[in-house]
């Protein structure tokens, strides 16, 4: 099993690092989303240091769909997705395997967009432990949903607009104990930043869960 | 009375009629005990009138998800075995959801009135307003699923997976108010908790509910007959285009 | 000669797929109490995490490390000490036996004159000699918003109730008397 | 808004809410019944029904 799911994830990653989407595309629109937010509030400089959390993971929820949008379009363009379901991995594997894809994915994201937050924003980070552990947690969140609810919406004609609308009430918990947690991590507010980090993970446990039972109905055909 | 037809024509029986009228008249009843007879409250005064509305809608939220849930289960469970069957539970599942999705945006509604009057603002991040608000914009989300042009069989057993996710909000609706502090009150009524409402207000309140649970039930039975009929159209609409195709190229040989 | 029942050859593979199918149900069910584990523990954390409001005596203790952030405060509008001028409110709200001095510089929604009313104030703590109706005060609570907190309690109006006195159970613990009412 | 504003705008607007909503539902199934011409036969009958009874 452990085998298959890296045989998916290494598939998805080459096919990522050939098309470099991710490094090309996304991650400069995702820089361009910080500077359009500093405009936004005037680069006040108080207004920015404070909201740098939660700006932090907009910027990678805007990022992050179009992320899961290309892990799936990638499937379903040439009828891949027929050759997975013949294929013998099991649904469970290659949940977790485009989960694993998609994680690599966006941690590449957040690693351009974090010090692009300390450059731009002028922030300081006080608990690297609490900082680094919430952004994994936020991450492992967000692929997992995004897997999910990308396989939802895959291969339907109006993706495009239907995966933002079915993601965004569900990422909208992560979204918030994420800002929470960086919030705390960066020293603008005192308070329980293990636990929102630890929501993150609970959110990504039950989703895991979730996935793992009904990756099969999602992608069965007709 | 032409009922046998009726039934496949108008969306309405025998049965339905007289759920409807009933409906109607229950309706009419709890205006005139919400509005009229029932007394007006020793702190809030008549502002009390909301909770009629308002509590009794979100308990019919409530219920048509959780049908909705159960629906989705008992399709995909048919549905594995014979693609062909469990149309019925995803119908019943579409017209479930759509009901409970109307009754959240009345008690959205009800409930910013109601809080402007009473706490003085429309609206408060706090933890029952910001998970209601999750829970419409989630069910609205499922519906936008199920109107998409794709194929039935794809597009039901994914709406399906998806009630089921959904409905994990539901009981985080109903206890936000006990698990964190919110400035939205108390469940006005819970198992094993003496009711800190007054008989008149207290019976009112059950009647709503019953009322209102007549009303959703005809609803719910109304729109799953139209989504039936949507779906024998667009079968009908795509025999037609198959046949007019078939014609096209018998003539042009 | 071969003599082994037919169902035995059978067997082997039963048995494997029931243990499979035991195997299966045992990693469900302990992923699923550990998912309930963890879940309970985050939402105990949270509800610390996620306060809306602070309580009077809660923000009291606090008041150090709040300095004058600003924040949301709770408690029981204490009807006696309303006073009301120039757009300017001064009361003491009360929770848990600790009372602090107000003064809101807004209007009041309309159920602010309901005696025992809880409110939701917000604001921030300020400096100033003040005297409350339990002793005097180092701070008083400087708040623009006010927000009642309505309960889950209905009372038919026409009960004449005697709303002057506190709620049931609410200052019997106390060691002092406030004042009831003088309307 | 006072009170009672309060609560004549809610009750109004939950009733529009429901009326239109039910209205929307009774006759889009008539509609798309007619389109596909089932129990075209009583069509009359059934009309004349609809000022009486009006599928409430």
């Amino acid at each position: 099993m452990l085998a298959e799911i890296f045989l998916v994830a290494r598939k998805d990653l080459r096919v990522e690092r050939r098309a470099k989407i991710a490094l090309g595309q996304v991650a400069p629109l995702a820089l361009l989303i910080l500077m359009v937010f500093a405009f936004a509030l005037d680069a006040n400089t108080s207004l920015l240091e404070r909201g740098a959390g939660g700006l932090y993971w907009l910027a990678v929820l805007y990022g992050g769909t179009l992320l899961i949008q290309r892990s799936f379009d990638v499937e379903t363009d040439d009828g891949n997705m027929d050759a997975l379901r013949m294929s013998a991995i099991g649904m469970p594997s290659l949940f977790l395997g485009k989960a694993l894809a998609l994680f690599v994915q966006i941690t590449v994201l957040e690693l351009i967009l974090g010090p692009g937050i300390l450059l731009l924003y002028n922030v300081g980070v006080v608990d690297w432990v609490l900082l680094i552990a919430a952004a994994i947690a936020g991450t492992v969140a967000f692929s997992v949903c995004g897997v999910l609810w990308g396989a939802m919406s895959a291969g339907l004609r109006v993706r495009a607009t239907l995966l933002p609308l079915l993601l965004v009430p569900v990422l909208a918990p992560v979204l918030l104990a994420g800002s929470r947690a960086f919030e705390t991590a960066l020293g603008v507010r005192a308070g329980a930043g293990w636990t929102w980090a630890g929501l993150m993970f609970v959110i990504a446990a039950v989703h895991t869960a979730l996935g793992l039972g009904a990756f099969g109905f999602l992608l069965e055909e007709g | 009375m032409p009922v046998a037809n009726s039934g496949a024509k108008m969306t309405a029986t025998l049965i339905t009629r007289v759920l409807g009228v009933s409906a109607l008249a229950a309706t009419g009843l709890m205006a005139v005990l919400g509005l009229v007879i029932s007394p007006p409250d020793v702190v809030q005064g008549e502002a009390v009138r909301m909770l009629y509305i308002h509590v009794p809608s979100i308990w019919i939220a409530y219920g048509g998800f959780a049908l909705t849930s159960i629906s989705s289960i008992l399709f995909l469970r048919r549905s594995r075995r014979r693609p062909d069957q469990g149309r019925h539970y995803d119908r019943l599942a579409g017209s479930a959801a759509e009901v409970g999705v109307v009754f959240t945006a009345i008690t959205l509604i009800t409930g910013m009135l109601w809080g402007k009057v009473t706490w003085g603002t429309y609206w408060q991040w706090d933890a029952r307003l910001t998970t209601t608000v999750l829970l419409f914009v989630t069910y609205l989300g499922y519906l936008a699923l199920r109107r998409l042009p794709a194929e039935p069989a794809v597009r039901s057993r994914r709406a399906a997976v998806m009630a089921l996710i959904s409905f994990i909000n539901v009981p985080i609706v109903h206890y936000s108010v006990d698990w964190w502090r919110t400035l939205h009150q108390k469940a006005s009524l819970s198992v094993g908790r003496r009711p800190e409402i007054t008989g008149e207000m207290y019976w009112t309140l059950l009647y709503s509910a019953l009322a209102v649970t007549i009303l959703a039930t005809w609803l719910i039975i109304h729109r799953y007959r139209v989504i039936r009929l949507e779906e024998l159209r667009d079968e009908e609409g795509l025999e037609a285009l198959i046949a007019s195709r078939l014609n096209k190229d018998f003539g042009s040989h | 000669m071969d003599l082994t029942p037919l169902h035995e050859v059978e067997a082997p593979n039963d048995l494997r797929r029931r243990v499979h199918r035991r195997r299966r149900w045992s990693v469900l069910a302990i992923s699923a109490v550990l998912i309930f584990a963890m879940a309970f523990i985050t939402a105990q954390g949270l509800r610390n995490a996620t306060l809306f409001f602070r309580n009077v005596d809660e923000a009291v203790e606090q008041r150090s490390e709040l300095g004058e952030r600003r924040f949301r405060i709770q408690g029981r509008v204490v009807p006696s000490s309303v006073k009301s001028e120039s757009g300017l409110t001064t009361f003491e709200i009360v929770h848990n036996c600790v009372v602090a001095s107000v003064l809101h510089s807004s209007d009041p929604p309309e159920l602010f004159s309901s005696p025992w009313i809880p409110v939701v104030l917000e604001g921030h703590w300020l400096a100033g000699e003040v005297g409350t109706s339990v002793g005097s005060d180092t701070h008083y609570f400087s708040s623009d918003r006010m927000l009642v907190k309505h309960t889950n309690e209905y009372a038919s109006a026409n009960e004449q109730r005697v709303m002057e006195e506190p709620p049931e159970d609410f200052l019997d613990q106390c060691s002092f008397e406030v004042p009831a009412a003088t309307s | 808004m006072s009170e009672v504003a309060t609560v004549v705008a809610g009750w109004g607007i939950t009733f529009v809410i429901l009326a239109t909503y039910s209205i929307w539902v009774v006759f889009r199934g008539k509609g798309i019944g007619r389109e596909l011409g089932i129990g075209e036969t009583e069509q009359s009958d059934l009309e004349k029904d609809v000022g009486t009874i009006t599928d409430s």
